[in-house]
């Protein structure tokens, strides 16, 4: 059995901190490790878990009251998805330390200069060029996949900056397209 | 017999089933993108016939009778989708020696157009949707029957289907212009101009009649099958019975489908698509001279296996079983599974499937395409498999295909399956309370996955900062200890990380 | 109700379904070693109840009784084997407040002697194989009986069963050594030296009636199993119904069975297994007093669900169903799929499971307990799954069988599936021309796995050269190009190669 | 797809040469790489191959005349199994030059020496100790998994050299459990 045990000791370790964001609330996470158990506290309240892994894709969690789910794990970025038979929750997790550096602000992109696939496919026909001036709303181009065609449009206004993709290209889902000044 | 399966995905290898256990030799054909698809492992032999796009390979009727005469195949089965309506295609097949297992191809051709077929029901005494009997000469015919039928009304391209190629119109105002652009779109969409128009039946439910025939002049039916649950004209759940359809009605609807099957000297497998009002007043609507996707619940629930009737008959020999014989038992439910992300506006969700759990168990079959490792292809149907449920009546199968769903663990891409788990749950749908707008307005007034349970959504919480920590562990050096969290943000950027 | 499932693999799986389509909360219980067994990922809660070894943790019924109170399950569910047929458990379970998902302690006492079990039967009328009713005082006693009765009789161990404790003796020179080897095998295996004798019945059958009673002196049945095909007294083959049982016959076997149920006051599912000679005579054998491995065929072929039938009766519903509405309707066949190797000798085969394909389509059914990438224990019974096919009718069921073992693959461990679909080309299987030695006796007739056509030899040893070419690329080094050979020699120390 | 494709090039290989026993049966087989195919032949036959692996453990082989099989493949020393949806095939394939090693004639351990475990499980029981001298047949250790156990027995007459397990060790399939003199 391939289980987190596995590679861990009995030793403690040093109780990591970490801030989740779900919609509007922000909680306070701390985890620390003991034997084979996790202790997690949500706002100070402590419960001891039990997490264990299998075939390196599926996991199972039982809560400190028996309760167990199974579910499957994707991260994007801070974005960690947690897949259980009926749903997925997306928890927003952050370090502390991260979360001061973002408060002081620095970049602050929102992401809408870089327009990026929102599914795998192919790029089936491309309506600009670079240089052109788009207005928001206008479609870029066109991204095919399994008999479905999906234009993909600009966010905002702007002038196309780049053009990452030509068609007849096969891209991956999040690949970035067209960025935009 | 040797059979050449001219398709791929579920349909192929449910053909391949039949065909193994009547203990016929089957050739797969496949793009270069299937070659490890699971219709082709599942295949004793099989041919590629050309890169991936369907237009170069599944559509190409040449390449595939090339194959079959390579192979030595005797019989092709065009499986439903790609050349399984196309009479040219059966007659091809016919003029090559091999057997095609379908109705003949003036069937298909008689079917084929919508207003040939309206014209042939009404002949044979079909209840047919009051319209026009021909493509009309120009608008002013259009509206000369829109005026007298009353509004609303459809206005349809003759060689249309599958949602496309039709317009509702509620006023006078907006008749001409929905007939130009349907004028339009059927030109350019199916190659032919030609549109009709036909009352508008406000509220309706799609049934449809499954019916099987025979060389020799026999027809029955296997009963209807409830196929109103449609996502913009694309049905996703159907059932066998209809929750609305009694022992009388269903007589009747079989009654009719049996005269419209004849009507067209029908033989094989075939579905009679009606359109039913609140009223249960039923009209004639198209016929599929094929297998239908949802065969399978017709099957659980009769107890025949619509394939291999298929096979038999395509050889020429008698049905097996008269009317009196088919008994129908329980309730089955289909979902059809696709590779789509339900959150996302259903956006297509190929690639790679990491892990795959299929549901198990009493009750339950899973008629897949693919399989545990398999890649998903960009290029075709995102259908993953048709997950069907049985029980002793309608209630348990709900209930053991919310069960299946739950069971069903698809990781590495995204599908249909929360959807469908939601959708068990409703009320509407577990009365039997919907329309065909039902599906569409139902998915405007819920926001999929956006409610877990409180405890869920803590056990998420603590589930992900476990991971995160875990992952914080795995990366820390023994010189950068305080900067853990950084490295986790470098990892990151190698793509998507998964424990 | 929430229900404790005591039990793993497959059947602690098929109850955790059953309870969920019923919308029953359940809590798994495990051992150190099923943390991540499917039981325990498919619940809702789970309680590890401890070490590997199953008198540690599966047998412990304090430790369970434990787990229901800690988690506030009212009920518990006992499978099969384990504590499913022992009475103090199920009393100890009254005991604690909890609803034991099973008959009472008192029939499962009654039929748990196999002499009580006799006696009681012969009382209410159900005929038994002529034999000592009682344990034998002494050696005499089973000598004037085998005089009187004639050779060959067989001696048992009274609390024996599963083909323990028990010999077959043809002369009367071999009965005294028997009788000292039985009384001894029983005083050590079953803690109980009582012995007994009966007439042993040749080429017999193992004919079984699925019994369904309530609380309120209600019983049906739900007609025959065919158990067989058994080796070394464990029966990996059923089907239901009997090739040979017909309605008459099917008729005095359920009347024989519900008289023996009635006879101890039985409720929720249970089996009264019969030995039936070539005459077609039956006698009873015993009963299991709980749900049966083999319960699936009887389940396909009904429509019905045991195991809600037992979680309803266990709340004291009456039986929603009388004998005349029971319609056995097609054919069915099951094959325990175990984690063993056919080719040497059925050696126990545990470990990783590398990939997983299900057999999965129309008429198929897996009952499963494993999943693609889970480690199959070495502690455990090495059922990995209980493969039903249906069919409309025997012959159908049985193509469909082998259809679908050839589907089904396991990489990383061996599993009995190539013993099965040999067995399913069987004349003697086919033509339901067998008895209880069959088996045995065919596994000593013929060479398992060794006769690969011409053709599948070849792809075999192509499929074996293109690999070990591949491999020796793999590990070519430019400065040793001349020894790839001996490279892979070394690669192979690391153990286990797999491309 | 995950195909040996992928980490070939379109060039040429040099022709490996291999001897394949099955039975009584020697065939010579000599194998090459052309572009995506492989030409294989066996005693001069030769035949274009197509072979295709899916998730790390399954193939398909495609022979010229069409037939394809789906396998999944194991290796023990020389003997390749292959298995088919009905049966295996063992495969016993080696290089001419260690035939000849071979033939010329150096060890020859005939393996019953080395007791080995015939499946995964756990040491119940030890009837042996080093130094023990033992009879053809006679039972060493008791193996149990899966509810069975299984005597591992003494293939020849002998006095134990080394006994390498302990009761109730946990022992791999093919790990040694006892040495003879």
């Amino acid at each position: 059995m391939e289980t987190p045990r596995s590679r861990r000791g009995d030793g403690k370790v040093a109780p990591v901190k970490l801030i989740c964001r779900m919609g509007e609330e922000t909680r306070e996470i701390e985890v620390s490790r003991e034997g084979s158990d996790y202790s997690v506290s949500i706002d100070g309240r402590a419960q001891v878990v039990d997490l264990a892994t299998s075939s390196g894709v599926l996991h199972s969690i039982k809560l400190q009251n028996g309760r167990q789910y199974m579910f499957g794990f994707h991260r994007e970025g801070t974005k960690h998805e947690v897949s259980f038979a009926d749903r997925t929750v997306i928890v927003d997790l952050f370090d502390p330390l991260s979360m001061k550096r973002r408060r002081s602000g620095d970049d602050g992109d929102d992401g809408s200069s870089h327009v990026r696939a929102i599914m795998p496919g192919r790029v089936s026909r491309v309506h600009v060029a670079t240089g052109d001036a788009v207005r928001k709303g206008q479609g870029l181009l066109i991204l095919e996949a399994m008999k479905m065609e999906n234009e993909i449009v600009a966010p905002r206004d702007g002038v196309v900056a780049e053009l990452l993709v030509h068609a007849g290209e096969a891209v991956e889902s999040g690949d970035e397209l067209v960025r935009l000044e | 017999m040797k059979v050449l399966v001219a398709n791929r995905g579920e349909i192929a290898v449910r053909v391949i089933r039949a065909c193994r256990e009547l203990g016929y030799p089957t050739v797969a054909v496949y793009s270069e993108a299937d070659r490890v698809a699971l219709h082709v492992l599942y295949a004793d032999e099989a041919v590629e016939v050309g890169p991936p796009p369907s237009r170069e390979s599944y559509l190409r009727a040449d390449r595939i009778i090339a194959a079959a005469r390579q192979t030595g195949a005797t019989a092709i089965h065009p499986g439903y989708g790609f050349l399984a309506e196309n009479a040219d295609f059966a007659q091809a097949c016919t003029d090559a020696g091999l057997t095609f297992i379908g109705p003949s191809p003036a069937s298909i051709r008689a079917m084929g157009s919508k207003t040939e077929s309206r014209q042939r029901m009404a002949a044979a005494g079909v209840p047919t949707v009051p319209g026009l009997m021909d493509a009309a000469k120009n608008y002013e015919e259009i509206e000369a029957f829109a005026l007298q039928a009353g509004f609303p009304v459809m206005v349809k391209a003759s060689a249309g289907g599958g949602g496309k190629g039709m317009r509702l119109v509620e006023r006078l105002e907006e008749l001409r212009g929905a007939f130009e652009r349907v004028q339009s779109e059927a030109g350019s969409f199916f190659g032919d101009p030609a549109v009709y128009a036909e009352k508008f039946i406000a509220s309706p439910r799609h049934i449809e009649v499954q019916i099987l025939g025979d060389m020799h002049g026999n027809v029955i039916h296997l009963g209807e099958r409830e196929c109103t649950l449609q996502r913009r004209h694309q049905k996703v759940v159907e059932e066998c019975p209809s929750p609305v359809v009694g022992p009388e009605l269903r007589a009747r609807l079989g009654d009719a489908a049996v005269r419209a099957a004849k009507a067209v000297d029908y033989y094989s497998a075939g579905t009679i698509e009606f359109l039913m009002g609140a009223d249960s007043e039923f009209y004639f609507l198209e016929m599929n001279t094929r297998l239908q996707v949802e065969h399978p619940v017709t099957e659980e629930v009769t107890g025949l296996d619509l394939v291999k009737q298929q096979l038999r008959i395509a050889q020429g020999e008698a049905l097996g079983i008269a009317q009196d014989q088919v008994v129908l038992r329980g309730h089955a439910i289909e979902c059809r599974i696709y590779a789509e992300d339900p959150f996302h506006g259903f956006a297509p969700s190929p690639g790679l499937i990491r892990q795959l759990i299929v549901p198990q168990g009493p009750g339950v079959r899973n008629d897949n395409g693919v399989y545990n490792g398999f890649t998903v292809p960009i290029f075709y149907d995102p259908m993953l498999s048709k997950l069907v449920a049985r029980g002793a009546e309608r209630a348990e199968a709900i209930a053991r295909m919310k069960r299946a769903l739950q069971e069903y663990r698809v990781e590495g891409i995204d599908t249909t399956i929360p959807f469908f788990t939601m959708l068990m749950d409703n009320d509407d749908f577990r009365a039997g309370r919907f329309d065909t707008g039902f599906l569409d307005r139902y998915l405007k007034s819920v926001e999929l996955g956006r409610s877990a349970g409180e405890e869920q959504e803590e056990a998420a919480i603590v589930a992900a900062a476990i991971l995160a920590f875990e992952e914080s562990q795995l990366v820390k050096l023994p010189e950068e200890s305080d900067s853990s969290w950084k490295r986790l943000g470098r990892a990151e950027a190698t793509g998507r990380w998964r424990p």
